[in-house]
């Protein structure tokens, strides 16, 4: 791990600058603990200063230091965006290995079920959602909701890849050296479908995030946790954008766009790392 | 050779589409002297309609269920009732005539009811407005109960309705009603008087469209969106032949009601003199309006611009619920508030406050402001500070608000009034201490304890904790607000917490929650009758929670002494001067029970620009309410007078 | 001089994988003359250099490949010509006009998408304006027909033609402009018998015909021994052996040469043959001296210290081997 | 009952495949009608030989069991293996017949060690049970294959060349002690100086071990080499079947006859002469009423168009060909 | 035969895609069945928000008498069974917030401006995301190409409200080159004038641009990676070596073969509209199905949210049919195999 981490940081630009800002960003949302404000306090600090030295992004409209509302902000829509991409990663995994190895009716059935989470509309359905669940919409369960709406598209790319790792002679080594379908899939199929895992985990956290703003402009999530969503529905209410506050928007902005450069290029440096064709290489094939 | 040349051509190729693409419609840019072809700006009245748009633009049907469009100028414009009372003082005084030649007329015990019809007056088709129009409304819409507007009501009451001449009507009702002509009387909206000679053709009225609406007002519809998004009238040539003829001509040839989108939208339109009257805008955004466009007006001057409705926004306590049945409790979390923060939150200052369980606005802030000062100032809760008793009401809150709002502004700071006479009258008159040491006192007296943390339990020893549910960006100076006091709350150690609830009205009906920031109290403004809404008070209409209620007693409070107040009340004339007697000891009640915690009324930032148009209602010549989807915002068009444009 | 000449020729693979270095020396000092109008066969065994050869041979060097010296010089009656270090441009003007190759893999060197003449044409309006439409298929007809192919293909997608046929197409596109030398690389490796000997006897016509020169690369000696003029044996990125192929087939003096012979199985034969022992080396990291020292059954010491110099000992039969340089006297 | 004696017989399989093009649907008929058998008294070395798209791999995954096939039966030592349904039934077949793929370097996942495969095995077929007996297994079948556990301990596949690739691929069918090798194409990807190496392992095998070996090749040069018996396959039918020596060295049929012609050989003054004729589209032959070969043999019929020939046994041999119908009336099938 | 293999192909997709339908459908049947919403209080509560007065006794018969309009008695079985049996008469029931318009009636009045802003956003993004992302891969190397991809990587993570509104900003107050907001200019209806297709282009260039930006970025980004796996094809290398020139070799070879998976993805991103159509709608105020979905949400119309998804569900899943069925027309090797 350790080694890993440090090859690529020594040979891979990319990786360099990836891993620096999304470290300073982890660094950035972990300060939220030794935040001198509550997360949902307002009214701190003076309102609609522009960033300054005393305040480096500068304050909000509510009388929050929006740099330390960031913090929190960060923090939470990074750890929503994480784990609905992890969650949806690990049904996408299952749906798409289960698929593409079993094959047949089990093959089928699970497509439709597939093909039937890809057409169905999400922002409407996680509408219907918040109607029913009402006050106890929280964070997690928006994330649980998300994973379970936003594996399906996935779970075809992995599933093709593994119809034709399915045709691949070392599957047939493996069938006849006496193995199991579950340990064939996880041992021998898994390792090539990790750079599409990869790849869809952050257009996955991208989507989530993405959406969670949605949701929030929209007044649907939970406005008293910070996140980036919610930091963009409290400028909204105070019109931070023709009221001249740019600040209360542009923090999360640059800051999640920062945020997702660096993550776009750790994942495709760590992808190309991690790809068979390089591993080999590396290994000195 | 020949591939590079043929490189180059393909990379013009494709700068010239991205440049046509992107210059294409440049030509756009034409300065906007016809708002429609043959409509010209400078003739034309810009309004919003807050509805946004209409997703069932076709139907002009007032009267039916599910119609949408009533805001589109339809109410305002083209539709007509007998009486008008103003939530502000009127052209001449608050009540109009308007349909009607006199006031209504009661027999003594209230069990019939006549109304006396203005002649000459005609609908834009040409037919004459009689007193068969008025019967037909009513025996339609009670022919559809529950469906039609005021049918359900018509029911209730009216035993027979018949003319005795072309201009005189008579209601003979089931039993005794004293504001039976409130159903007539618009301060919002209210029973619109029909075209009998329309609607009588149709087969059915409920599904009818009444497209185009024939019209009893100034105004007829020209042109609309079959998108909904705008709706353009036109002054009719006959406007004589109206109600509103009694004040002059309407100025502008033409009014415009338009979608103009989020509020951000609107303050930009503004700017750009695309919009001159806007219905509402955050705070801020009409901050910026003053700072960006001189002719932009508010109601008042300056600082706090908004026109304040008739409506209080309060935090409706669910008094069913443990422990909010107690009223120590309540009193408590009221004593938690501190009201400059929560103003200053929810309006950025620009809230006009209020104590007592009336709107501060119109004619109250004299009728009932004024007359409670002195009982506010003595009333004491029944709880000893340093052995004296505790004296609750805060004259000076509406200072501090006033000095914070100064200083929070900055360059435009200097707008928030000095004078306390002055401030009374734009913030509102004073508000409760903010006293958390004696919350507390009132809390542990009936055995509420804390934890280590400091968390507030219950007296069985559970974490407390309270919801407050708001309505999100569809109401963002209410959410705004509740959060603030959620904060405090949790400040104070209760584990409060504000909840977006999209369905707040419904889930408030059913009771399903502690606590709502929304509205419960509207009155007239103009009149200082309570009845309107304190009816539904009374305890023989209580439903319990889980059972919807019925009409404006979601904090489902129930008072024996309230009871005899309403009963008082119903028995009285609607002119009667013990009305106001009964409704302060009504206003007494409230400070003792604190069913509701009373906060502010609802701050309207309707923001006029005048560019085109000037003579707006302000504060100073407050001759009607400029809310622009109030019915009675058409008194407006009579006073506003076209400005030299350079 | 022949058409092409190459003069102490050495392409490394050059990577840089995460600070793992590698250098792979595919060519290491190859020299060779090839003459006009003669099928040129380049024998050996994988990864031992003779694709990395036609690269270089056809300007397609392409980063890690990098060439670290020699020079590859054809004549096409005007000068030699560096082809190591022309120009893009001058690199596209010779291009199918003088040089054209026939790729590994047929199956994939056609666009997949694109109907065989559009494929045609593209390759065509690269060097020559087409001028009307109709006379360019009809030249196209013309050109397979002489080539005996059906005219259909060019109207077929390539996956609608069997392998055989996409190499036959290949060549027919490879020939288009009569080139004078024509790279082949492994043009049959991956087809039955039967369609392999109708490949080859359409290049061996081709041949004839066009009278150009196709430098043939394969590992099956029995190809090279049915169609080769000369053949040059590669190993481990050197060539060891260079004759005629008679001489290679019957009189070779090498003992890879010899021992590859030997090895390979005939119909009709059924006495035991043997692999040559041990494993092909790791260009990576080549054995010192010979190459093939640690599997040559006559190794001495010199095998393990010195490269042996490539020796012409007959007429125009070249050998790496101090077996023979020892014979033949001394090592010049 | 009968079968009993055989090691594995083959009973007219044919296997179908619905080809779902869009436009152009077509099913073809990979395996049509095979019957062979192999007996259990001698190991032999049988050889499935034919071009590419002949059906020969199709057939060797029939009988492997990997796919189903379409009608027909297979028996081995008398139990019907097409009625296999779960995995004990499966694993125990496996056991007995295991199968060595054409790419050493695809046989074993590029990113694991080979020896877990090895192990693996052993250890599935409860060959071995602790830990050292399996080391044990495991460099007894390196050894057989003239490898030795050291050599390979560790190493991941492109660490080994295809040489020893495939005989660590032997060495890993070997482990749970089969008495049928399925070896398809095991040296078309093995470098030529070290192919002979394999194929001497095999008939090693055969001798020593008494393994029968299915042998799965285009390349006739090897499959003369070692086999016993040969089978020429074209488009899914076995055009000539018969002991090696006669089958290629006088072939009867007109397509081995080619076929043989075609293979070119490593000496001087043995070019081809005559030019042949060449198949465009293998779709086509494929769908061919009749004769599959109809369509470019020298020796053509007009009945080789219209009806497809049936076997004659001839010489120790069966060969489809019409042409062999007058001269001989026994036919069988 | 032969036509019997496409028939079945097509027979096969279509069921596929009418069980796609169904479950679709029936998914979002069961949901919102959960929700604790009720029409008729919604109605009441509105009523009473907007401040009108009703008598106590009067509201219980407004209560009665909507229940009894609306329709929602029966079991939820019964009510399952009721649903698709009107959806087969194309009926969607009625709108509660707009009652008793049908819900039929509000979608068809705002579909074609979805559809029409979004399916050629949708396109010009897919043709322009492609083109420039395939420019971009094949050129790597230079410079402005980089900055492309720096400039696409930045754009995603953008919320698309803020970008939309920047736009919004720029182009209709800043500059005021575009109107602020609707379909139309006032006084405009539909016919076949100058003025009315000038004004709905005008008016459909801001929100149509906010959107390519958007997709068109993702569409680089993806296009770019794909071409810079496709340059090293055989067939490529082999074009290179033939002196095919670059323009032929960009257009012909590499990005001919990679619009193949991108083919597939726009039928995804067809998906996305009626997504990304509801913010678009709400800051542009654009009379389409996203501005409808938004009205419904505020007045807890769950009939015409699920009408909407309804709608959605069988257009992406007709889209992606379509193009599943017009595939082999993209990629001729689909035709045989």
């Amino acid at each position: 791990m350790i080694s890993t981490i440090k090859n690529l940081y020594e040979h891979d630009r990319r990786f360099r600058f990836a891993f620096i800002v999304i470290i300073g960003i982890i660094i950035f949302s972990s300060l939220s603990f030794f935040s001198p404000y509550d997360p949902d306090s307002s009214y701190d600090v003076p309102s609609d200063q522009s960033p300054s030295i005393k305040y480096f992004f500068g304050t909000s409209s509510r009388g929050q230091d929006i740099f330390w509302k960031m913090t929190f902000a960060i923090r939470n829509s990074l750890l929503f965006g994480i784990s609905t991409a992890l969650l949806s990663r690990i049904i996408s995994i299952l749906v798409g290995l289960t698929a593409g190895y079993k094959g047949g009716i089990g093959d089928r059935i699970l497509m439709s079920i597939n093909d039937s989470f890809i057409v169905i509309p999400i922002l409407p359905l996680l509408i219907l959602f918040n109607f029913i669940f009402q006050e106890k919409m929280s964070l997690f369960l928006l994330s649980l909701i998300m994973a379970c709406l936003g594996w399906a598209w996935d779970a075809r790319l992995i599933r093709s890849q593994v119809l034709s790792l399915k045709e691949r002679e070392f599957t047939r080594t493996a069938v006849y050296s006496g193995m199991k379908s579950l340990p064939i899939t996880l041992k021998e199929h898994l390792p090539f479908v990790m750079p599409i895992v990869f790849a869809t985990m952050i257009n996955n956290m991208l989507w989530s995030m993405g959406l969670e703003v949605s949701l929030a402009v929209l007044g649907l999530s939970d406005i008293n946790t910070p996140t980036i969503g919610t930091t963009i529905y409290w400028a909204n209410q105070h019109q931070a954008l023709v009221a001249g506050v740019w600040w209360w928007i542009a923090a999360p902005i640059a800051i999640s766009t920062l945020l997702f450069i660096g993550l776009y290029l750790l994942f495709a440096s760590l992808n190309q790392y991690i790809d068979p064709r390089t591993r080999l290489l590396r290994m000195g094939g | 050779m020949m591939s590079k040349l043929r490189g180059k051509f393909l990379l013009v190729m494709v700068v010239c589409i991205i440049a046509t693409w992107t210059v294409l419609p440049a030509f756009a840019a034409e300065k906007m002297l016809e708002v429609a072809p043959g409509v010209l700006r400078h003739e034309t009245l810009i309004l919003e309609n807050p509805t946004g748009r209409c997703e069932n633009p076709d139907n002009f049907n007032r009267w039916a269920p599910g119609m949408t469009t009533y805001s589109t100028g339809l109410q305002q414009l083209a539709l007509d009732t007998l009486w008008y009372i103003d939530p502000d003082a009127g052209i001449s005084t608050p009540w109009d005539n308007s349909l009607a030649a006199t006031k209504p007329i009661y027999n003594k015990d209230f069990t019939k009811m006549t109304a006396k019809l203005r002649r000459g007056i005609y609908w834009s088709d040409g037919v004459e407005f009689t007193a068969d129009d008025l019967v037909y409304t009513v025996e339609t819409c009670m022919a559809h109960p529950g469906v039609l507007a005021y049918g359900a009501n018509f029911e209730v009451f009216v035993d027979k309705v018949y003319k005795t001449d072309d201009y005189t009507v008579v209601f003979e009702l089931k039993k005794p009603n004293s504001r039976f002509h409130g159903l007539f009387t618009v301060r919002w909206s209210a029973c619109f008087i029909m075209p009998k000679h329309i609607f009588e053709k149709v087969e059915d009225p409920v599904a009818f469209n009444f497209n185009p609406p024939v019209s009893l007002g100034p105004y007829v519809l020209k042109d609309y969106d079959k998108a909904g998004n705008w709706f353009l009238w036109e002054r009719r040539e006959d406007w004589q032949r109206t109600s509103l003829a009694r004040y002059g001509m309407p100025q502008p040839k033409y009014a415009l009601y338009i979608n103009p989108g989020p509020s951000d939208k609107r303050v930009m339109a503004q700017i750009k003199h695309d919009l001159d009257v806007i219905h509402d805008i955050a705070p801020e955004g009409m901050i910026t309006l003053a700072k960006k466009n001189p002719t932009s007006k508010g109601w008042f001057k300056g600082f706090p611009w908004a026109h304040p409705d008739p409506t209080l926004p309060a935090l409706i306590l669910n008094n069913e619920r443990y422990p909010l049945n107690i009223k120590d409790v309540r009193w408590a979390l009221t004593l938690l508030i501190d009201i400059v923060d929560v103003s200053l939150a929810s309006y950025k200052g620009a809230a006009t406050i209020s104590a007592i369980a009336v709107p501060p606005t119109g004619g109250y802030l004299s009728w009932y402001f004024d007359s409670m000062e002195e009982w506010l100032g003595d009333f004491t809760l029944d709880i000893d500070i340093d052995g004296k008793p505790f004296h609750p009401y805060d004259p000076s809150a509406t200072l501090r608000i006033a000095e914070r709002a100064r200083k929070d502004l900055g360059d435009i700071g200097s707008q928030v009034p000095t004078d306390p006479a002055e401030i009374k009258k734009a913030l509102g008159y004073g508000w409760w201490k903010h006293a958390p040491d004696v919350a507390e006192k009132l809390l542990l007296r009936n055995g509420f304890t804390r934890d280590k943390a400091g968390k507030w339990l219950l007296p069985d020893g559970t974490p407390w904790k309270i919801t407050i549910a708001v309505e999100g960006p569809a109401r963002p100076i209410m959410t705004r607000g509740g959060t603030m006091i959620a904060e405090q709350w949790r400040k104070f150690g209760i584990d409060a917490k504000p909840v977006v609830i999209k369905l707040l009205w419904q889930s408030m009906s059913y009771g399903d929650g502690d606590a709502f920031m929304a509205w419960c109290i509207e009155t007239w403004g103009g009149h200082p009758d309570l009845f309107w809404f304190l009816e539904s008070w009374h305890s023989d209409y209580y439903k319990p929670s889980g059972e919807p209620v019925v009409f404006k007693n979601p904090m489902r409070f129930k008072n024996a002494e309230l009871d005899t107040i309403i009963e008082g009340i119903q028995g009285l004339d609607f002119n009667d001067p013990k009305c106001l007697e009964l409704g302060l000891e009504y206003v007494k009640v409230c400070v003792e029970e604190m069913p509701l915690i009373p906060l502010m009324s609802y701050n309207v930032f309707t923001v006029c620009d005048e560019y085109y148009w000037e003579g707006f209602p302000t504060f100073e010549n407050p001759y009607t309410n400029p809310v622009p989807n109030w019915a009675n915002s058409k008194y407006m068009f009579t006073m506003i007078r076209p400005k030299t444009v350079e | 001089m022949g058409i092409l000449k190459v003069e102490n020729l050495k392409a490394y693979y050059m990577t840089d994988v995460y600070g793992t270095k590698r250098t792979v020396r595919a060519i290491d000092g190859i020299s060779v003359e090839i003459k006009e109008n003669e099928i040129f066969g380049i024998a050996g065994e994988s990864s031992c250099g003779k694709t990395t050869f036609m690269k270089v041979l056809s300007g397609a060097v392409k980063p890690p490949l990098t060439v670290v010296g020699g020079k590859v010089l054809y004549n096409f009656g005007n000068g030699s010509l560096d082809i190591l270090s022309l120009q893009k441009d001058e690199l596209r003007k010779i291009r199918w006009k003088s040089i054209s190759c026939i790729l590994q893999g047929s199956m994939s060197v056609l666009n997949p998408v694109r109907k065989i003449y559009k494929t045609f044409r593209d390759f065509v309006e690269a060097h020559q304006k087409i001028e009307k439409k109709g006379d360019f298929m009809r030249q196209m007809r013309d050109h397979l027909g002489k080539l005996g192919l059906p005219r259909e293909v060019l109207k077929a997608y390539p996956h609608h033609l069997s392998g055989g046929m996409k190499q036959r197409v290949t060549i027919a596109l490879a020939t288009i402009f009569k080139p004078s030398v024509i790279i082949a690389d492994e043009p049959t490796t991956a087809l039955d018998v039967i369609v392999q000997r109708g490949v080859l006897q359409l290049l061996k016509e081709i041949q004839k015909e066009q009278k150009n020169t196709i430098i043939l690369v394969t590992h099956d000696m029995a190809v090279h021994a049915n169609i080769a003029d000369r053949i040059a044996i590669m190993y481990a990125g050197r060539i060891v052996e260079e004759a005629k192929a008679g001489d290679i087939l019957e009189n070779s003096l090498h003992p890879y040469t010899q021992h590859l012979i030997d090895s390979l199985p005939m119909i009709g034969d059924k006495s035991h043959r043997v692999s040559i022992p041990g494993v092909p080396p790791n260009l990576a990291n080549p054995p010192s001296g010979c190459r093939f020292h640690p599997r040559c059954s006559s190794v001495m010491g010199i095998c393990r210290e010195e490269v042996p110099p490539l020796i012409e000992v007959g007429d125009r039969h070249k050998v790496a081997c101090f077996l023979v340089s020892k014979e033949s006297g001394d090592g010049k | 009952m009968v079968n009993n004696e055989k090691l594995l017989s083959v009973k007219d399989i044919t296997k179908v495949f619905s080809i779902g093009g869009l436009l152009t649907g077509t099913r073809l008929t990979a395996v049509n009608e095979v019957y062979f058998e192999m007996g259990s008294a001698n190991p032999e070395i049988f050889t499935l030989a034919g071009e590419s798209g002949s059906g020969k791999t199709t057939l060797a995954r029939l009988i492997l069991h990997d796919i189903e096939l379409t009608h027909g039966s297979i028996f081995y030592r008398g139990t019907d293996v097409t009625t296999i349904r779960n995995r004990k039934e499966r694993m125990r077949f496996m056991e007995r017949v295991q199968p060595i793929f054409q790419n050493p370097f695809e046989t074993f996942n590029p990113l694991k060690r080979v020896d877990t495969y090895l192990y693996a095995t052993a250890v599935n077929y409860g060959i071995a049970k602790s830990g050292e007996s399996t080391d044990g297994v495991v460099d007894d079948a390196l050894r057989s294959v003239g490898l030795s556990l050291q050599e390979v301990r560790g190493r991941y596949p492109h660490e080994l060349s295809g040489g020893q690739l495939q005989r660590v691929s032997v060495a890993r069918a070997l482990i749970p002690r089969p008495s049928l090798l399925i070896a398809d194409e095991p040296v078309s990807m093995v470098d030529a100086s070290l192919r002979m190496s394999i194929v001497n392992l095999f008939k090693e095998l055969k001798e020593k071990s008494g393994v029968s070996i299915i042998y799965i090749t285009h390349d006739l040069a090897t499959a003369y080499y070692i086999s016993d018996r040969i089978a020429i396959m074209l488009r899914g039918n076995f055009v000539e079947m018969g002991p090696v020596e006669k089958v290629l060295s006088e072939p009867l049929h007109p397509y081995t006859k080619i076929l043989k012609e075609s293979v070119p050989k490593p000496v001087l003054g043995e070019k081809w002469k005559d030019k042949i004729e060449l198949s465009t589209l293998e779709a086509k032959e494929f769908a061919r009423v009749g004769c599959k070969f109809a369509g470019r043999c020298p020796s053509v019929m007009d009945i080789c168009k219209k009806e497809d020939p049936k076997n004659f046994l001839l010489d120790e041999r069966t060969v489809k060909c019409h042409l062999y119908a007058k001269q001989f009336k026994n036919s069988i099938l | 035969m032969k036509h019997g293999f496409f028939f079945r192909y097509c027979l096969q997709r279509v069921g596929q895609c009418l069980l796609v339908i169904f479950i679709g459908i029936t998914i979002t049947f069961i949901i919102p069945r959960l929700a604790p919403t009720d029409p008729v209080e919604s109605a009441i509560a509105t009523a009473n928000m907007s401040g009108q007065y009703t008598h106590p006794e009067a509201v219980a018969e407004i209560r009665r008498a909507l229940t009894e309009l609306y329709g929602l008695e029966g079991g939820i079985f019964e009510q399952y069974f009721n649903f698709w049996k009107r959806l087969l008469k194309a009926d969607l029931g009625p709108s509660y917030s707009s009652f008793p318009t049908p819900v039929m009636d509000l979608i068809r009045r705002s579909l074609p401006w979805t559809v029409g802003l979004l399916l050629t956003s949708a396109f010009i993004a897919w043709a322009i995301g492609n083109l420039i992302g395939g420019l971009a891969g094949y050129f790597s190397q230079r410079g402005w190409a980089r900055t492309l991809g720096v400039f696409c990587m930045a754009i995603r993570p953008t919320p698309y409200y803020i970008m939309a509104f920047v736009i919004l900003a720029l182009f209709a107050y800043i500059l005021p080159i575009f109107p602020l907001s609707g379909g139309l200019a006032i006084g405009v209806h539909f016919s076949f004038t100058w003025r009315f297709i000038t004004s709905l282009l005008k008016h459909a260039f801001l929100p149509s641009l906010s959107l390519v930006i958007v997709s068109g970025g993702a569409w680089f980004l993806g296009m770019n990676s794909l071409v810079s796996n496709i340059v090293s094809e055989d067939y490529v290398v082999y074009a290179e070596m033939g002196g095919v020139s670059n323009r032929n070799i960009l257009f012909r070879y590499v990005m001919r073969n990679a619009l193949l998976p991108q083919v597939t993805g726009l039928a995804l991103q067809l998906g996305m509209i009626f997504n990304g159509a509801l913010i678009t709608e709400y800051v542009f105020s654009y009379p389409g199905l996203g501005y409808l979905t938004y009205n419904a949400v505020f007045s807890g119309d769950y009939g015409l949210i699920i009408g909407i998804a309804i709608f959605s569900i069988i257009g992406v899943a007709l889209a992606i049919l379509i193009i599943d069925l017009a595939y082999p027309l993209f990629d001729p090797r689909i035709r045989h195999r």
